[in-house]
């Protein structure tokens, strides 16, 4: 982990509201391992105090990129910041998900830009599985063909329709897995809390491990402040918090204590 | 000729007069990879109190306009836990640490106070008597003077060790309770602490903070705290610490100018780790800028 | 079904529930050529004394992060200038004129309540017993429960008029204060006034304001107004009136949901001179997005 | 007096930390006398609630120009708004100058951008006269070509010897003044308050009438926040407090009751 000026190289729109920031950043970028993200200091948010976290999309030849969504007041800013320009980086932080899957079929799933979370597990996991991708709408299906060059069929769900089924990625998924392979799954996902919830419960029914990358609101982002905490299963039957931006962003499953929200 | 930022508070010697604060730095290891910790005034840690303490459900911060909303509800190891799993750590380091500590009720405070007495790597204690996030206890002590003063005294007659009291916000009676603070034999006081605060989701309708209402820190209060600090110095002997939206060198000097001995950053850590580490240097060109050799030499040094 | 803004406070029948607060809006012309006045749910003027004032020297004002510290002083033409310069402008026009109103001494109060009686185009008192830029004497009555209870039974004896009283911004004792206010007669009561603050100038080391310190407004303290306001509504019956910091729709719609009537905009005018009647519209638009018909449906309708 | 959205078409650097900021204001612009200002809202300066005031410096075809210095935080920010842009304007705002001198010649002095302020004034007085322009550096001595193509000859002093002779405004204006023409001369002055007191001296010692633009902190601009006021000699021989934004910012100096600031 370390704190890094981090100079813009690229920042192009994806698609609907997306963009992508690509940023040298050598301390930081040959570090990151899948499922870790950074902690962004949106340049020219004058009356902010907090960071942003964004997941690292793709690291290599030292600089990385992150995807995001216009998606409140800090996200609009940061559209407005240039090539050459500076951003201030913290990472790589959290643990991320383990790249390997125990001789197990891996499935990817991913909601709007949770996909950015699986970029990089997509290409350092030892073999290739399926991707199932979900999202409001087409725009919100995002680098299908990133995953498919890598080797990873995607199948689509978009909740209008748009693109792929309709509906939910869960149904997609759950068609799929009516046959899973022999050698069993191995699910990663990303996404809203809803999504996760229903992976990890499907996991735990299916008897097999779902890593879940957790979207919590965060402070300081290092593990200071105790902003981010997730409830969690402790040895003893009772319950501990644990920090996301620190022992997260990434649990299993059943790690988990799911709470309405 | 050289220039001396090193202060004392109460027998704790600093190198610098930059402290980080409770709350915004964890107990060390989190902030150690980016800032090097020997750089630092002194390291004030996460609030403890004598048994682990669960704390508020998320949410449990929200940002506001230069400002940052805090319920975290004081989370903590309990006094066994910090001892074994906290402290070690920070001796590895060459640099104060001064622990904040709480309780529930003055027998809770007594005893987290006792229980440090024999532990090694302890500069101080910070009795924080204001933490708006404690609904049932803690929130009491630091808004009643009689209260106030017992639970000062019952920590005083438990601790031999340097004894900061981190007073409340009251806006109308701060000078009231730095000089019960002083009466009661405390060493130094800090403030402010966060302020009450709270922001609502206007489409759930629901108040964005797990625990309701939480604390108002960053830039945002920082005039408020500046007004609070300078009332407080005027009041007491001992040394002040001034807290409260400190973000650059620029303002800590306005709370050395207006009586402050030494300062603590808080949520300005959080944009940038090394913000405690950059606002002493800053007070150091400043001296330089002035003429002046010592940091003391601008403490108190508002003109009217 | 139209949806109705609409309000009562006290007796005073308001078009919207956004009025300007006082002091941010002069007396009426000064912002007449910008803003339509008639589509104001109120004004209330800047604070009239039974005496000219002349206030503070300046510097004034300071700009803070997300903030302003005033120290005007009070500066006014007195009970007499104001009916004879003020007054008239404002009754040619169709909307609520309150006249914040203060003293140094309860007689000064009783004086300045009694001197608008007769006082045509005049639809309510507002009491501000809460300004941090009296020296000698106002602060004191919004900090001290028993001369509070005194001013207030005082200036209630004196008028027929709806009544409003504006507290201080006593944190820890707030509830206190708005029971008191509701016990001795006020129709309703408003809050927040700008909070305690200070700055200080590095280079000149004087305090940025001729009075040294000031009172913090603006978004910086709208989440400490909104967490008092929501602790005042819950203690009395009759309605509040919130300020502190609304600069938008979603921002007085908080302030609702926490239990006010209606709310008052200051800073925000400085920057946006339209921001009451913008954010009166903005209600609207919330009304109807949820299917609420009036604007009371949402006073008070925070879910826990 | 109006707000109005003014489409940024011209920013452009003048020198030394200077820049020119052109804008679309067809119902402010026609409306503007010599000496009034705007009171414009710095667009991203997010943790502000204040606008800034800026002399209008110039004034045709339904557009308005003012000029400023890299000067604080607020400056700084505005430097980066881009043709294109939209600014909120209040204005014109303050009484301004009195475009007329009596059959007496019109002097102008001007301390660094108070040059702004007399530059419409420099146009629309019904004779020429002469101007003298003072500033720290040659940096700060602005716009000499426009005003000597309105027929203006200007005499330059800096405190460095950069440009012009070395000292301060006054030294030249001195020098001039020793020999007044006979008409009697009329004076119109903007910039530090240092220099508009030793100016508004002279005038009184010397019997002549110098109207003064003062620079104070402002609030609402408009009148309403009693920010910006000044001590004025009341007729009963007292003071009174007059706005700076509203009675002024033009004084003449027998008004003004001189303080040690
Ligand atoms: C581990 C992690 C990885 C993330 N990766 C991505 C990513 O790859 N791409 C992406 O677009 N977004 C990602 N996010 C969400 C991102 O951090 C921002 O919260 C989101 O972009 C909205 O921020 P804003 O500044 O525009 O919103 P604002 O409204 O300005 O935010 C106000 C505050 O709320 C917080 N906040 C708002 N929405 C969320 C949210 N959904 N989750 C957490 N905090 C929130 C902000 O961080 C900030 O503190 C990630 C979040 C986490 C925790
Ligand atoms: C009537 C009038 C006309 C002006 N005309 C011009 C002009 O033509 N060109 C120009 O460059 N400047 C002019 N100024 C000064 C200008 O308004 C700004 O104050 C200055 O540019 C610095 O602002 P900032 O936002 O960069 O500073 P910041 O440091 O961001 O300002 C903080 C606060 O201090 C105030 N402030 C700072 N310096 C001054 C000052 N010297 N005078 C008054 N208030 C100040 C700001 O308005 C703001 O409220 C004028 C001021 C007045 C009152
Ligand atoms: C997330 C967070 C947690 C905090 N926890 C504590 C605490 O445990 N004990 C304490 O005395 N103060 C605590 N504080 C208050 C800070 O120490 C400090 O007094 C306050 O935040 C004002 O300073 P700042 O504006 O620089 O943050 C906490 C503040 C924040 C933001
Ligand atoms: C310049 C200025 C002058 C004020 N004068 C008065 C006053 O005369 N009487 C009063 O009761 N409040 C006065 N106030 C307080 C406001 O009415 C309001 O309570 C406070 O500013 C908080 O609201 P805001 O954050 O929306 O500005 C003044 C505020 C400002 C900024
Ligand atoms: S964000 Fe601070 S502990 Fe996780
Ligand atoms: S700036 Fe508000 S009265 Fe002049």
């Amino acid at each position: 982990m370390r704190m890094e000026n981090a100079q813009i190289l690229e920042h192009r729109d994806i698609q609907g509201g997306y963009k992508r920031l690509v940023l040298r950043a050598p301390g930081i970028a040959p570090e990151v391992r899948p499922g870790q993200f950074v902690h962004l200091r949106v340049p020219h948010l004058e009356a902010a105090v907090l960071r942003r976290p964004f997941s690292v999309f793709d690291a290599r030849d030292g600089a990385l990129s992150i995807l995001y969504k216009d998606a409140g007041h800090g996200t609009a800013v940061l559209k407005g910041a240039a090539p050459g320009e500076t951003v201030s980086l913290i990472g790589p932080l959290g643990r991320g998900f383990p790249a390997e899957c125990g001789g197990r079929m891996p499935v990817l799933v991913a909601g709007g830009y949770g996909m950015a979370a699986l970029h990089l597990l997509a290409r350092a996991l030892p073999r290739r599985g399926i991707a199932f991708f979900g999202g409001k709408t087409a725009d919100d299906v995002l680098c299908v063909d990133e995953f498919e060059a890598l080797g990873w069929p995607v199948r689509i769900a978009t909740e209008d329709g748009s693109l792929g089924e309709r509906g939910l990625v869960t149904a997609p998924l759950d068609e799929w897995m009516k046959k899973p392979p022999r050698e069993g799954v191995e699910l990663f996902a990303c996404g809203p809390m809803g999504m996760l919830r229903a992976i990890g419960e499907r996991a735990i029914a299916g008897g097999w491990k779902a890593w879940l990358s957790l979207d919590r609101h965060m402070g300081c982002g290092v593990g200071a402040c105790l902003t981010c905490v997730q409830k969690i299963h402790a040895p003893d039957g009772g319950w501990t918090w644990q920090r996301v931006c620190r022992e997260g962003p990434v649990f299993e499953s059943r790690e988990i204590v799911w709470e309405d929200e | 000729m050289g220039i001396d930022l090193s202060v004392e508070i109460g027998g704790i010697r600093m190198r610098n007069p930059v402290m980080v604060a409770s709350g915004t730095f964890g107990y060390g290891p989190e902030y150690a990879d980016l800032v090097d910790l020997n750089r630092l005034g002194a390291i004030v840690v996460k609030g403890i109190s004598p048994k682990p303490v669960m704390g508020n459900p998320p949410a449990r911060t929200v940002e506001t306009v230069g400002g940052l909303i805090n319920a975290i509800g004081l989370q903590n190891p309990g006094l066994e836990g910090f001892l074994r799993d906290g402290l070690p750590f920070l001796r590895g380091y060459n640099v104060p640490v001064i622990v904040n500590i709480w309780g529930r009720t003055v027998e809770e405070y007594e005893e987290v106070a006792a229980g440090f007495e024999g532990a090694e790597g302890v500069a101080g204690l910070e009795v924080n008597v204001s933490c708006p996030n404690i609904k049932e206890g803690s929130a009491l002590f630091g808004g009643d003077p009689a209260l106030f003063r017992r639970v000062v005294s019952a920590v005083r007659a438990k601790t031999r060790r340097p004894l900061i009291v981190k007073l409340a916000p009251d806006l109308s009676r701060v000078a009231e309770y730095a000089r019960a603070a002083e009466g009661c034999g405390a060493d130094a006081i800090s403030l402010i602490n966060s302020i009450p605060a709270m922001a609502i989701d206007i489409e759930t309708r629901r108040p964005r903070l797990g625990n309701v209402s939480g604390g108002l820190s960053g830039p945002a209060i920082k005039p408020i705290a500046l007004k609070m600090v300078w009332e407080a110095a005027r009041a007491v002997k001992i040394p002040v610490i001034g807290i409260g939206g400190i973000a650059c060198a620029a303002d800590a000097i306005e709370f050395l100018l207006a009586g402050a001995t030494a300062v603590a950053v808080g949520t300005a850590t959080f944009l940038n780790p090394a913000a405690a580490i950059e606002i002493a240097e800053g007070i150091g060109d400043y001296l330089a800028r002035h003429g002046l050799g010592h940091v003391r030499d601008v403490t108190g040094g508002l003109r009217s």
